[in-house]
């Protein structure tokens, strides 16, 4: 049986906080001094007596400290004996001071067609000094995410990362799902704001591969500043109806984009004339999704051309 | 009966070109990896072990019956997604593109029985599957799921067409 | 139940050896004309009948095959029989060739201290062009390796890789243990010739770092053509007696190596004169364990210096 034995109210405080240890030393401790004065001794600061020490009924010696402001996150707390002439501990407590998690924030989420899964990255809030564990929740619901059709699915994230990926087989596309961060330390609890949305609508679109068109004078009349173009749609997406914009300017310096909408996904001659301003022009393309909803792709590498 | 909704058109639409995309996957592959390339040499195969084909009589243009439609529409993609899972297990390669199949075929009757909820004309209970096809040999599964992913190709063909008919 | 079925002498041969298949169709398969001529289809080669087709006591048809030499490693074998205006198929057979696996050789392993693994390697031989897996394996034995005092280890390599690493649990140091890797195919077994090692003889040992020494003039007088050197073991290592060689040489075209034996493997002060070949010299420095059995450490990267 050892000699001495701390109790801390509370093992996890909030940074700044007090904290109130009592160490009892059993009478029949036969080595020990019954009447030596109880020491403290915090990380490898010096050895203080207690605020009181006192005899209990049973005999035993019993010594109380505050420590009015915690202020390491992590810190060892020892509870020692004057001996020979030197000290013994008796008995040591692991003290932890930090904050509870703030909401996360930022949570937004993008499907892969790739690798057919759905990544949500969040920003997790101020530093809280203690162990904090956030997990991806999410569950099925109905088109307007009122209510819950499914069990609620947890996604950890790998150590220390901020984003979490749903495999496809957790997914049900095409109907929407309520999704939401969760953190968790010792000294509480916070969840983020939930999204309500469908994988499908947050498909991460690659933009199609842009290319020059050679045609061949014979076949059409010879027109200077013209260029004629061709598209197809990026492969994992091509089932999706999209709608693309191209974007040209000629490469001068401070020259102004020129856009062209709603163009069609897949195209295998677009004609583009009046581009006498420069020799070479950069031509670029995006698409997006639609008519159902969804969100633009990047802009394609800069394709450099010289107009007829 | 009350018209189909625009966005559940769309949908359905996107999700039969997705489908259609990854079940011609899977037949290339079938084709490359085991020389299974003609469907039509393995109907009396079909026939011996009883691989059905689900009926979409009442989603022709010339006989749409919309809500009997979107029923058949439900129960065939039912019963594709239970075929293909005789697929599975044939080969490390063909697993990946099987198991989205399936996942997307479960996704596109889920669209459909929630359409179906919305115009209150889902049955109370869920269908169950039907006993399906046993095979003894490792061809037999081959082949039946050939036969399977063809037949899933010319019911998708027909749905597209209804479901373009109507957006 | 299906009408027909294939049988196959061997499933798995060696390249170019014959296979012989019979396909036999049911009398009860009611749907085919019994007399039906069957055909053989290897691959999507064309449709050839068989060698011979008899009916069988029980009424059904047998048509039997010989291919001569199978040169595919990996082919599919379909039986059928001509239907309406198209054929049937009526049942398919997977053959596979290839050669049985060669003894793995140059089997080597080293000890790595910073993974505390022992990791192996070999060459795994002549392509099988089947599904062929090696293993390595290894037991604890005493000093002459010659008998197993240990039940046999299997260290399973990551799939295709020709190494393979023994975890530190599974490793008794300082002790002899026996290894050698089995490869494994269809068509048969092989293994390398048994190496006898104790892990700690084939520690893969790392140079020290070589430095220079500024000595300072009025400590020592000034001596040209001179450069001091220090060395510390390589960390990881330090626990290991070992003994060190250092050699240098002028920074000129086709310079020999002058080598210095038989050095400590921790040196803080040493004096290395008569550089007066050219302004600046190279010098590289590399330990093996002394005087228990080990291997030579690379060599240091090269210190260029300039002596006094």
């Amino acid at each position: 049986e050892s000699c001495g034995h701390i109790r801390i109210s509370v093992p996890v405080v909030r940074l700044g906080d007090p904290v109130i240890a009592s160490c009892t030393i059993s009478p029949n401790c036969s080595k020990l001094d019954q009447e030596s004065q109880i020491l403290w001794r915090l990380q490898d600061g010096p050895n203080q007596p207690g605020d009181r020490q006192r005899r209990l009924p049973d005999g035993s010696q019993e010594s109380t400290i505050t420590l009015p402001h915690v202020n390491h996150t992590k810190a060892f707390l020892s509870c020692l004996v004057p001996w020979a002439n030197s000290f013994q501990v008796l008995d040591q407590a692991e003290l932890q001071a930090g904050y509870p998690p703030a909401s996360p924030s930022n949570l937004s989420c993008l499907m892969y067609l790739t690798t057919n899964s759905l990544v949500c990255q969040w920003e997790p809030g101020p530093e809280t000094y203690l162990p904090t564990n956030f997990t991806l929740k999410s569950f099925r619901s109905r088109d307007d995410c009122q209510y819950q059709k499914d069990s609620i699915l947890d996604c950890v994230p790998e150590d220390g990362q901020n984003t979490c990926s749903i495999a496809r087989k957790h997914l049900i596309l095409y109907q929407n799902m309520v999704i939401w961060v969760q953190a968790k330390n010792m000294l509480g609890t916070s969840e983020s704001p939930k999204l309500c949305l469908d994988p499908m609508d947050v498909v991460k679109l690659e933009p199609p591969v842009l290319q020059a068109v050679d045609i061949s004078p014979d076949l059409i009349p010879y027109q200077p500043g013209c260029l004629w173009l061709s598209w197809k749609p990026w492969k994992p997406g091509e089932y999706i109806e999209q709608e693309c914009e191209l974007r040209y300017r000629p490469q001068l310096r401070r020259a102004n984009w020129t856009l062209v909408s709603h163009l069609p996904s897949s195209e295998d001659q677009f004609k583009l004339c009046g581009l006498h301003q420069a020799p070479v022009y950069t031509l670029q393309i995006r698409c997006i999704r639609s008519p159902l909803p969804g969100l633009w792709s990047s802009w394609s590498p800069g394709l450099h051309l010289r107009p007829t | 009966p009350l018209p189909w909704p625009r966005s559940f058109l769309l949908k359905s639409l996107e999700q039969v070109r997705k489908i259609q995309t990854r079940n011609s996957e899977l037949l290339e592959q079938l084709c490359a990896t085991y020389k299974l390339c003609h469907p039509e040499e393995l109907v009396l195969l079909g026939h011996s072990l009883g691989i059905p084909q689900a009926p979409l009589s009442r989603c022709s243009i010339q006989a749409l019956q919309l809500t009997k439609c979107l029923s058949q529409l439900h129960s065939g993609l039912f019963l594709y997604q239970g075929l293909l899972q005789a697929l599975t297990g044939i080969s490390p390669e063909l697993a990946p593109t099987v198991d989205m199949l399936q996942l997307d075929v479960a996704n596109f009757a889920t669209t459909i029985w929630q359409q179906m909820e919305s115009l209150g004309v889902a049955p109370t209970v869920q269908p169950t599957q039907s006993t399906l096809p046993t095979f003894t040999s490792a061809f037999q599964r081959r082949a039946g799921g050939v036969l399977a992913a063809s037949h899933l190709q010319s019911f998708l063909e027909t749905a597209h067409c209804t479901l373009n008919h109507l957006v």
